[in-house]
Parts: structure tokens; sequence; C-alpha cells
């Protein structure tokens, strides 16, 4: 054996990826247009939740107060766009600005903090932006909402159709997953790793973990913005209710269910979480004709509970045994090196 | 290593398969329909209604899917619309905008419905309407904010119309109510939400016209549990008289803290209490709670030459007898918005301009929530003689306060 | 005078919100402190006792035994949340264990929909509910049961867990789980008894509060929060301390509305929150001991 | 040798009440193996908390290379060249075994976030240097051939070489073992005593904590030995050895059966 090149460590090879994007490529064609603005709407999501499973996933710190910086992203656009006439990216950068600087002022003495703790602290953050965006009413336009944002425009190129929208935000979602992929296969992916291995090992190896932390969570707040951004554009109105803590929680759902040892895995849990709404939409009704949706909400919470009992770590290392079992290899290696916590199983960092 | 590169490439195939699962999931519905798409190939005509069936707004919206239910299944008992079935494609959005902009799209996208009733509250009804103004559909708000008619940004709203009573027209009757009583000084306070803000907004925009001032102004939350603690604040402005702006739970809670504090000042609500919730969460605090609501509420009062009695009296028969549920103005918006939508099908045939024009040219159509007379400014139709000053007597009845 | 009137209203309004939040902030200690779960479905606890409560009572059932019945139908459902969903998942990560409360909370919310409709509804006041006047503010006898049952639920938890046989079980669990196995105490079984015990409280809360504010099928989340706040202020392990954490919160919240305004009360008392976190970790009321960041 | 390497001063570590370590003062030169020993609770463990900056200490200074490194940050202090392995051992179980390695790299490379997301040149060649480093760290404790396995699916021995090997990838001055020893089979412990002399002929120096005599006594330079929290005793094995002192407070009373 000879294990020289440090290629063999991480897969960096795009061939599966090329083909998923060949797919999304296709996908317009072949799909009518509903279901186009179903997966803008799983691609805005997925930004959001590839940035957070940076921090949850690699680093192992919790936030329960995302939604805050997506709507800090959100209101930087309808505000630079819509009251002052901005281009679009003025209002974006303006976003990342705003929710970078917010996330370090609040990042600095919350992420001292541990796990429930955490937990918590980001939650109450969340709240308190979303009283602000509530209450600034001649800024937001408080709970009335804001409307009249017009839709995007970058560099006189109108995103004035679901067609390009969707192209925009899938290609800022596969970049957004590359970038964070790149960073998990380095130096800075392995410390933040390491801080959620041991912190104190971390520590005692030279990581600066506080400033790692920090700036993991400035990275995940600017991806919420930029989605919030975006989202701001396509729905063209925006109001405080979309921003709540039960929106923070929604993304934590989809970064839990999809798995957050895994790069891929925000993406997918964006994808399962709006697949199976839409689902059981379509699912309930032919068994229980007569009942409205709160048949699919007790649907949607127990199989949440169920998905996480049975997969504590998401679908996406699920996902990925399953697929060999059907496939019917038995691959060695893969058996010693995917144990449930490294994210070797899927799609990861290890090959 | 070989075999790894071989299982991440199967993972990528296994995305590229869930994809194609939300195809069939979110497509699967249109294969099966595709015969019938197009709103009217299958001798049939598609109708979509996007409403709040669950979720905080689910009281209003509740109601309102009910009705429309009902109001289609008897239009096609009937026959139909001009030998055409109705096809309602009811979609629940849950009291979330984005589930009300994804149904909209669905329905314009998917289901190519011929019309769209809903947005029971106002948010969603104004997140839904750039949809339905691009694609160039009729559609029929439920929501009140005056900005779903008659936005202060003045955007398009060439397809949209509004079946609810607006600020615009409450407000006013509001007013005229107080100045008949000759209070004018008065305490405001609204719930935190869209509802009660924009509401806010009108009342101050009137009240100084009319020499009415607000001498404290405050605001509760929707969840509140007592709000003794701003009343302590009210109290001590000595107000002629208090309005409330909110929805039936809230606003129970507010009229009880009230009496409990022990202020008798007359106490003036918002067309949101009217339903029996309210009676019954306010208990004895409501008695005496004045408010302007539609007609249905007072219906054994009419005078039996008033137009709308006949249908009103039609339509809280037809409705208790086939739900459990007490019939609601909200339901009576839904039920005018879809009468004056089969009428202008009727006119129009399946053109959605036709229909558009049917709709905008309605005139004298006597519904629930008052007699429509709508035109090219006006896509409400509806005056300040739509609405009834309701007064709730001792024993916790509606009676006309007027 | 005036002053003092409006002073003492606020503090009786902050009482009687705190009583609420102070159960369901115990059944959150006690839930933690056992399983080291954040029990996010807490707060939906106190809505089913409520419309549990409200159902029995239209049924024409005594009040007393409808409460009753209530409470024990909730401690069941606590019991099944206990073993369908947290036991199983009990070595589960941080989030994943979160988010699973959370599905059962969103469970929960669904069948309320499902069986009691989504309109408020209410519950009669214990008693007689005609205000009484103390120096010129008024004090309701609902209050007065509020603050009254809270506490005495609250001296019974005291009682059980130090004084009766399976209380003191639980507690060893706490205080050292090998150990107390050694004893032949079963932790898991105490798991058990005391999310069914954190359940019981929860539904107390929604059958006070009730008469008060009405019951609707998502009041859950929002006093959960708040309980949230209460347990942290208090530290999240300590009992006691989470009961004065709670009173805190509730007269914070009526302070804040009846001085200034409703828009910035959650605002207010989660800005508590986060300084109690940031700079006294351990809670407000912390003896030197384990530490917590 | 002219200037100690590590050199503390009066180091004293007070919680609340309770003195776990009292005006500790010891040296260490430059290639040297010095044993820390004494009873279980006798403050062993605090003090290397407060070298490496776990623990800041309530009173006293820690000299590195000539710095006063006092109070700084465990990362501070790696940099400035100490790195440590932990009693209850600290494996990063969420990697392979190299990555473990390469993360002790760290320090030496230099890859930020924007680099690394963009890929930037020159992460290409810090990743090959990262790797060929850790790799070579991997064979000098003899378990290269685990490179990709999982680190948490290692037995114990290896995860203690494991931990030398990353601990030592920074190419440190100084690293502290906290009971290297402790859970090793005799084999196990022999090989690690032949690394801890391999990699002082290499020049790292060694500080370290250990109960297991024979190794104290076969490879330390000096012997520093700690009771109460109190430096009692310092010297080469030999006096050590022969110090009443030392056989009356420790060796004759916790661990008689062993000493002598």
């Amino acid at each position: 054996m000879n294990h020289s090149k440090v290629s063999e460590l991480y897969n960096r090879h795009y061939g599966g990826l090329f083909l998923f994007i060949a797919a999304l490529v296709i996908v317009p064609f072949v799909a009518n247009s509903f279901l186009l603005s179903v997966l803008i709407l799983v691609g805005l999501y997925g930004i959001v939740t590839t940035g957070l499973t940076m921090l949850m996933g690699y680093a192992g710190q919790i936030s329960l107060g995302h939604a805050a910086f997506y709507g800090i992203g959100a209101y930087a656009s309808a505000v630079m766009t819509g009251t002052y006439g901005m281009p679009g990216i003025v209002g974006i950068l303006v976003g990342v600005a705003f929710a970078g600087t917010v996330a370090v002022l609040i990042g600095i003495p919350t992420l001292k903090l541990k796990e429930n703790y955490l937990a918590l602290a980001t939650l109450g953050f969340g709240i308190i932006i979303f009283t602000f965006f509530k209450e600034l009413k001649e800024i937001t336009g408080g709970l009335n909402g804001f409307f009249g944002i017009p839709s995007f425009n970058l560099f006189g190129f109108a995103f004035d159709t679901d067609l390009k929208f969707y192209f925009l935000i899938w290609a800022l979602l596969i970049v957004g997953i590359l970038f964070s992929k790149n960073i998990i296969d380095s130096r800075v992916g392995r410390a933040l790793r390491s801080i959620h291995g041991s912190d104190v090992a971390a520590n005692s190896i030279g990581v600066n973990i506080q400033q790692y932390k920090l700036k993991v969570f400035v990275l995940s707040a600017v991806y919420a913005s930029v989605a919030g951004s975006l989202y701001a554009h396509y729905v063209t109105f925006i109001n405080p209710n979309l921003f709540t803590a039960m929106e923070s929680i929604t993304f934590l759902i989809m970064v839990v269910i999809g798995g957050s040892a895994n790069i891929w895995g925000g993406m997918i849990g964006a994808i399962v979480y709006v697949l199976l709404n839409e689902l059981l939409k379509e699912v309930v009704p032919m068994f229980f004709p007569n009942v409205g949706g709160e048949f699919q909400i007790v649907f949607f919470g127990i199989l949440l509970v169920a998905i996480l009992i049975y997969m504590p770590q998401g679908l996406a290392p699920t996902l990925g045994k399953v697929w060999r079992r059907l496939a019917g290899r038995k691959n060695k290696k893969a058996a010693v090196t995917g144990p449930p916590n490294a994210d070797a199983t899927v799609g990861g960092s290890k090959s | 290593m070989k075999g790894e590169k071989e299982m991440k490439k199967r993972m990528f195939a296994l995305l590229t398969a869930m994809m194609m699962m939300i195809l069939a999931a979110c497509g699967g519905e249109d294969a099966d329909s595709a015969s019938g798409s197009g709103g009217d190939s299958g001798g049939e005509i598609k109708i979509g209604s996007v409403i709040d069936a669950s979720g905080s707004a689910s009281p209003l919206g509740k109601g309102e899917e009910e009705t429309i239910k009902m109001i289609v299944d008897e239009l096609n008992e009937k026959g139909g619309i001009g030998g055409k079935k109705i096809k309602l494609i009811s979609i629940d959005s849950k009291s979330d905008q984005n589930q009300a902009v994804l149904a909209t799209k669905k329905l314009i996208e998917q289901e190519k419905v011929t019309a769209i009733i809903g947005g029971t509250i106002s948010g969603n009804s104004l997140a839904m309407i750039p949809l339905v103004e691009k694609a160039g559909i009729p559609y029929l708000s439920l929501a009140a904010s005056k900005q779903v008619n008659n936005p202060d940004d003045k955007s398009p709203r060439k397809w949209t119309f509004k079946t609810a009573q607006g600020d615009d027209v409450v407000i006013p009757k509001l007013i005229e109510y107080l100045e008949k009583e000759g209070l004018k000084k008065v305490a405001w306070l609204n719930v935190a939400n869209s509802y009660g803000t924009s509401g806010h907004e009108e009342f101050t925009k009137l009240a100084d016209k009319h020499g009415i001032k607000a001498v404290i102004e405050e605001e509760f939350e929707a969840t509140v549990n007592d709000a003794k603690s701003t009343l302590t604040r009210v109290k001590k402005a000595k107000p002629e008289a208090i309005i409330i702006w909110g929805t039936a739970q809230e606003s129970a809670v507010v009229t009880k803290n009230i009496r409990e504090i022990g202020m008798d000042v007359p106490v003036i609500e918002s067309h949101g209490i009217g339903t029996k919730q309210f009676i019954e969460l306010a208990g004895d605090a409501a008695n005496g709670v004045v408010f302007p609501a539609g007609k249905l509420l007072v219906l054994d009062e009419l005078d039996d030459k008033d137009p709308q009695k006949e249908k009103l009296v039609a339509f809280k028969e037809a409705y208790e007898s086939k739900y459990k549920n007490t019939a609601s103005t909200f339901g009576g918006h839904a039920y005018d918005a879809i009468h004056i939508l089969a009428e202008a099908i009727e006119k129009g045939g399946a053109d959605k301009e036709k229909i558009r024009e049917a709709i905008e040219q309605t005139d004298g159509f006597v519904g629930i929530s008052g007699t429509f007379k709508m035109s090219a400014d006006d896509h409400n139709g509806l005056t300040s003689d739509s609405l009834v000053m309701v007064k709730i007597d001792e024993n916790g009845e509606w009676k006309l306060g007027e | 005078m005036e002053l003092t009137s409006q002073f003492i209203q606020l503090i009786f309004s902050g009482l009687t919100i705190g009583s609420i939040y102070a159960l369901v902030a115990i059944g959150f200690v006690i839930t933690y402190n056992i399983t080291g779960v954040l029990n996010f479905a807490q707060g939906d606890f106190a809505m089913l006792g409520a419309m549990l409560a409200i159902t029995f009572v239209s049924m024409d059932m005594p009040m007393g035994l409808g409460i009753i019945l209530s409470i024990g139908i909730v401690v069941l459902v606590g019991g099944i949340f206990e073993r369908t969903a947290i036991y199983p998942a009990r070595n589960a990560s941080l989030p994943t264990l979160i988010i699973i409360t959370l599905g059962v909370a969103i469970a929960i919310r669904g069948f309320a929909i499902l069986i009691w409709g989504t309109q408020p509804r209410s519950l009669p006041p214990f008693t007689e509910n005609n205000p009484i006047n103390v120096l010129n503010a008024v004090l309701l006898p609902q209050s007065i049961w509020a603050v009254g049952i809270s506490l005495v639920s609250l001296i019974a938890m005291h009682y059980f867990f130090n004084k009766t046989f399976i209380g003191k079980a639980v507690t060893a669990c706490v205080v050292n789980r090998s150990a107390a196995r050694l004893m032949g105490i079963k932790p898991e079984w105490m798991s058990f008894i005391s999310i069914a015990v954190s359940a019981g409280l929860g539904a107390i809360a929604g059958i006070i509060i009730a008469p008060i504010s009405g019951a609707t099928y998502e009041m859950g989340l929002m006093i959960g929060m708040k309980a949230f706040v209460a347990a942290v202020i208090g530290g999240l392990t300590n009992a006691p301390a989470a009961i004065i954490g709670a009173f805190m919160i509730g007269i914070l919240e009526s302070f804040t509305e009846g001085l200034w305004t409703s828009g910035y009360k959650d605002a207010i008392s989660f800005a508590l929150l986060l300084i109690v976190l940031f700079f006294m970790p351990n809670g407000l009321f912390a003896k030197a001991s384990g530490k917590r960041v | 040798m002219s200037k100690p390497l590590l050199e503390v001063k009066g180091l004293t570590k007070a919680f609340g009440g309770v003195i776990a370590v009292s005006e500790v003062d010891f040296h260490l030169n430059e290639g040297e193996i010095v044993a820390v020993i004494g009873p279980n609770g006798a403050g062993k463990t605090t003090l290397f908390n407060m070298i490496t900056g776990v623990l800041p200490p309530t009173s006293g200074q820690v000299f590195f290379d000539g710095k006063e490194v006092t109070g700084n940050q465990p990362y501070q202090i790696a940099k400035a060249g100490i790195t440590r392995t932990f009693q209850n051992l600290q494996v990063f179980e969420n990697m392979s075994v190299i990555e473990n390695v390469m993360t002790g790299v760290h320090c030496r490379l230099k890859t930020g976030f924007l680099q690394a997301g963009l890929r930037l040149m020159g992460v290409k060649r810090e990743e090959q240097q990262a790797f060929d480093v850790a790799m070579s760290c991997l064979e000098k404790v003899g378990i290269a051939d685990l490179a990709f396995e999982a680190a948490e699916v290692l037995p114990y021995g290896n995860q203690r070489l494991l931990e030398i090997a990353r601990a030592s990838a920074s190419s440190p001055k100084l690293i502290l073992l906290d009971e290297p020893m402790a859970g090793l089979n005799p084999q196990e412990s022999r090989q690690l005593v032949d690394i801890i002399k391999k990699k002082r002929e290499e020049g790292m120096s060694f500080l370290f904590v250990e109960h297991d005599m024979e190794t104290v006594m076969g490879i330390s330079d000096r012997i520093v030995v700690i009771d109460y929290g109190k430096k009692i005793a310092e010297g080469t094995p030999a006096e050590i050895y022969e110090n009443e002192k030392v056989i009356a407070a420790y060796l004759g009373t916790e661990e008689e059966e062993e000493a002598i």
C-alpha cells in the first residue's frame, strides 16, 4: 500500500456532480413550472441549510436563530431596492455586511455557551431580531409587511421569470456547496471538525476555537442572508412572520433530517422537507378525503419523530446504506470507515 | 478507494432520483389531469381556492373553505354554470405565506385554473397578488386590508378583487358611530398584527378630520393572556370610550380585563369579533360591546324588506344544516366571492379577460356582506351601508345597535 | 396614590402569568434534570390539559372531576411520549432530540385541531369571579386560584421528590446515575416518571389559564418559550430558582406592558435570557456549583 | 545548557478555598525527559493544565523558550511550541486517523476560510504538506497502516499512539504526556517508551505524569515529586529512589508493592 498522496484522502472527483448538474439543467424542460417554483424554494432553503450544516454538522454548534439572518438579508434587499431603488447586488451586499456584523456581535458572547444553552441563546436572539422587524415600522413596514420589491436584476440582466431564477438559485447553491466542501477538505475544515470532536484537544494543538466558531457562524449567517435577499426578490412581498422562531426551527429540521455530517445533507434535508409537505398534500386526501390540512400536520409530526428515531444521523448516511444494499454490494472498506458519526458514508469528504 | 468513488457516483444518482421523485409527486397530478387542463376543455371549469383552513388564521379560513365547497356543490347540482360543471381545487395554505405562494403557483401553472378565490389573511393575499396579476387570472381576495385592492404603492390590481369590507369601509362606519354618540376622546387599542395595524392607520387618517382624538394608542399581542398592565395606562388617560381592534380571542381577553379593572366606559370593537366564540370567551364582559358587522349577525331583526335578508337566511340555513358550525361573516366573504365569480363566468364564459370584465361590471349583486357595485376604480364595491352597528345585549345576543 | 394602585395592579398581573410560567418551567427543569432533554412539547401539555378540561366541563361533568381526569390523561400522554419518542432516541445528538420533541409538539397540535378545531375555547372560572379591590387595584379570584394552585403543586412536587420513595429515587438518579442503579433504581423508569409528572404540571398550568385567556390549539408555543426563559434564569437545573425566575419574567412582562409597550415584551424577556446566559450561566441564583459553559 | 526550555516559578492554583497546587518551582532543559509523580489527587493534572493554559494560575509564572506564557490560551501555547496528550483520551472521533494527525499540523499551515473555499493556489500544496507530515508522524509511532481508518474504531492502545502522533505533528519543542501508559499492556508500554526515546533523539523534550514506576525510573532524566500540591522532592531517578521524604509520603504509603 502506498499512501503518499493527499488526493486519496479527500474525494475531489466531480463526475457524480456533473451528472447531478446535468439533471438540474434538464429538470426545467421536463417539469412544469409549478415544480420549478417548488424547486426554487428548495434551493433557497438549501443555501441556508448548507451554511447551517457547516455550523452544526462540522463545528458542532447549534443555532435556533438563523431565521434572523435570513430576515436581515430579506429586509436589507427590500429596503435597498424597494425604498432606495438601488441595484439588487447592493441589497445583497448590504444584507451580507449587516448579517455578518450582527453575527460577530452576537457570536462573540453566544458561542462561548454550549449545547442546550447555546440553543436557547440563539433562540432568544432570533426572537429579539424578529421583534425589531416587527417594531421598526418606518423601515420594515411592520406587520403590514413590505411590498413592491422589484425582481432581481444583476448588471442589467433581469431574473424576472421562474426559469431564470431557478438557474440563479441552483447555481448559487451548487457554488455554495462547493465552497463549503472546499473548506471542509482543508486545514480550516479539520479545525472546525476538531472542535466538534473535542474542543480541549483542538485547543491544545493550536486551533483558536473561539475564532473558528465565530468565523463559521458568520459564514452561515452570510449564506442565510444571501438566501433571504433572493427570497425577497422572488416573492416581492415579505412580512416579519416569515422570520419567526418557527422558521429557524424549520431550518434546523431540514439540517437534521438531511444529515448534518454531510455537506449535501442540508440540501437533501431541504428537498425532503418540501417534498414531504407536498407529498402529504397529495397523499393524505387520498386516504382521508374529508379531512383538512390538520391531518397533514399530524402526519408530518409523526413522520419527523419516526425518521429521527430510526435514523438519528439523518437521511444522508441512511440513503447511502440503503442504496448500497439495493445495489447488492458489500463494500468492506466503507463498512469500516463509515460509522454513523463519520462523514465518510456518502458523498462526504472521505473516500 | 475505487469502490467508494463508485459509491459517491451512486449517491448523486440517488439525488437525481430524488429530484425525479419530486417531479412525480408534484407533477403526478398534472399528468393525471392533463386531459382536463386548460380550464374548460373537459366540459368543466376549474376554480382554485387558497384558504388558511389550518394554522393561526383558521378560525376565519375554515368557514370560508366550507362555504366555497358547499356553494360549488350546490351549483353543480343545479347543472353547473352554463352547462359546465365546476371543478374546485381547494388548497390549504396553513396560514403561511410560502404555502400560499406555492399553492397559487400550483393553481395557475399546474392546474391551469380559470379563476382563484382566497387569501384568508391580508399577508397571504398580498403575496398572491403579484402572481395573479402577472398570470392574468381573475382573483377574488377574502382579506380585509385596503392594500389588497387599493395599494399605497399603486402597484397593479387589474385582476384583483375583494369581497370583504376593507378598513376603508369599516372605519368610516366606526367614526360615524362615534360622532353620533358624541364620543370625542377615545382610547385606541389594536392587536399587533396586520389586521390591527392597518385598522389603526386608517383610523388615524380619518379621526382628526372628524374631531375625534385618540388620547392613548396601544397595541396588544395576539397571544395576550392578561392585558391589565397595558390597561392601567389606558385607565390613567381617562378616555370616554375604548376602541379595541382585534379578532375574537385576544379581544375577549382585553374586554374582560377592561371590566375587571373597573372601567365602565363604552367599548367599541371591530368586525373581527363577530363570532359566538367572542361572547363565550368574554362572558358577561361582552355585554354592551358595540361593533360594526355585516347584517348576518342580526338577521332576525332585519326588516323583511331589506334586500339582503332572503340571501342571508338562505345562506345561514344551508350552511348550518350542512356543517355543525355557525355561519360566519367570513364564510359570507367566500359566499359572495364564489357567487360573483359564477355570475361573471355565466356572462364571460371561460375567457379570463371576459370574466374579469364581468366581475368589474358587477352592479347590484346582493350578497352576504352587502350589495356590491364594482367599477374600474373600485374593486371592492362595498360601502359603509353594507355594515350595521351591532350591540351585544345583556343576554349575550347580537342586537342592532342603531 | 394612583401610581401605587397601578404598581400593585402590575404586580398582580405579573404574579398570575408568572404562576403559569412557573408550572411549565418546573416541568422543563424536572425533564431536563433527569433526561437531559429540552422538551419543546412542554407547552403543548398545557394546551392539552386546557382543551380536555374544557371538553369535560362542557359535557356537564363536575369541574373538579373534569380537571382531575384531564390531568390524568395528560400524564398518560406524557408517559406515552417518553416511551415512544424520547426513550428510543435517548442516545441521539442534541439537535436530533430537540427536533424529536418538536415533532411531537407538531403532532399534538395537529391532533388538537382535529379534535377541537381551531376556534378559541373557554373554561368558566373555578369560582365566582367578582373582582376584589385592593388599594384601588383589582384582584380576581381566578388569579388567586392560579397563584395558589401553582404554589400548592410546587410544594407537592417538593414533597414528592424529597419525601416519597419514588421521588427520592428520581432525585438519586440526578445526583448519581450509576450509584442509583446500584441501589436497584432503574434510571430508564425514572425518565418515564419525570416526563409524566412534567406533563401533569403542564396540564395544570393550561387548566389554570383557560378561564383567564381562553385556550387555542397553538397556545403552547409561547407559554413554552417563556417557561424556557424562566427555567434558564433559574439555572435550568434548579427547581426553586426556576419558580422565582418564572415570577420574575411574569412581573417583568407586566411592567414592560404597563409602563412602556407590549411590542417589545418578548424581546425584553429574551434579552434577559441572553444577559443571564452570558454573565451568569448558572442562573441568577447560582451557588458556585457545576459548570454550565 | 544555558537557559531552561521550560521554567515554572511559584505556580499556585486555588479552587475556592482549596489549594490544589502550591508554589511549585521546577524547570526542564532542552532535550530532557522529566517526570512528575505523586499520589492521586496530588495536583499533577492541575499543574499540567496551568502550563498548557487550560486553567489560569492563581499566582506564579510559566516561562517557555525564554518568554513568559503565563495565562496564555492553550492555542497560543501550542503555537509557542508545547503540545500535550490527555489522560482520558481526546481523539477526534469524527475523523479518520490521518485527519487527526493532519489537524495536529494546524499551526504550521496558513490556509484561511477564503483561500480554502476558493481553493486558491497554495492550498493543494499545503494539503500535501500536511498529509506528508502526518504520514511520517504515524509511521514513527507505527500505525501508518491504519491511516485511513476511522479514529473511533481504533483500539485503546492505538488511540494513545495516535494522540502522541497528533501532538508531535506540529514539531513542538516540548510535549506534555498525561499518564501515557495508563491502560496499555506491557508490550505497548515498551513500544511507547521506545517512541519517546526516539523522539528525544530528534530533539524533542518531554514532561510527563505517570504512575508506572518502571517507566518513570527507566526513561526520566529527572523526577519532580508532588504531594498535596507541593513539590517535596526533585532529582535524578536514583536520588528520588533513595529520598526518604518521597518514600514516606508517597512510595511508602500508596504504591508500596510497586515501589520496592
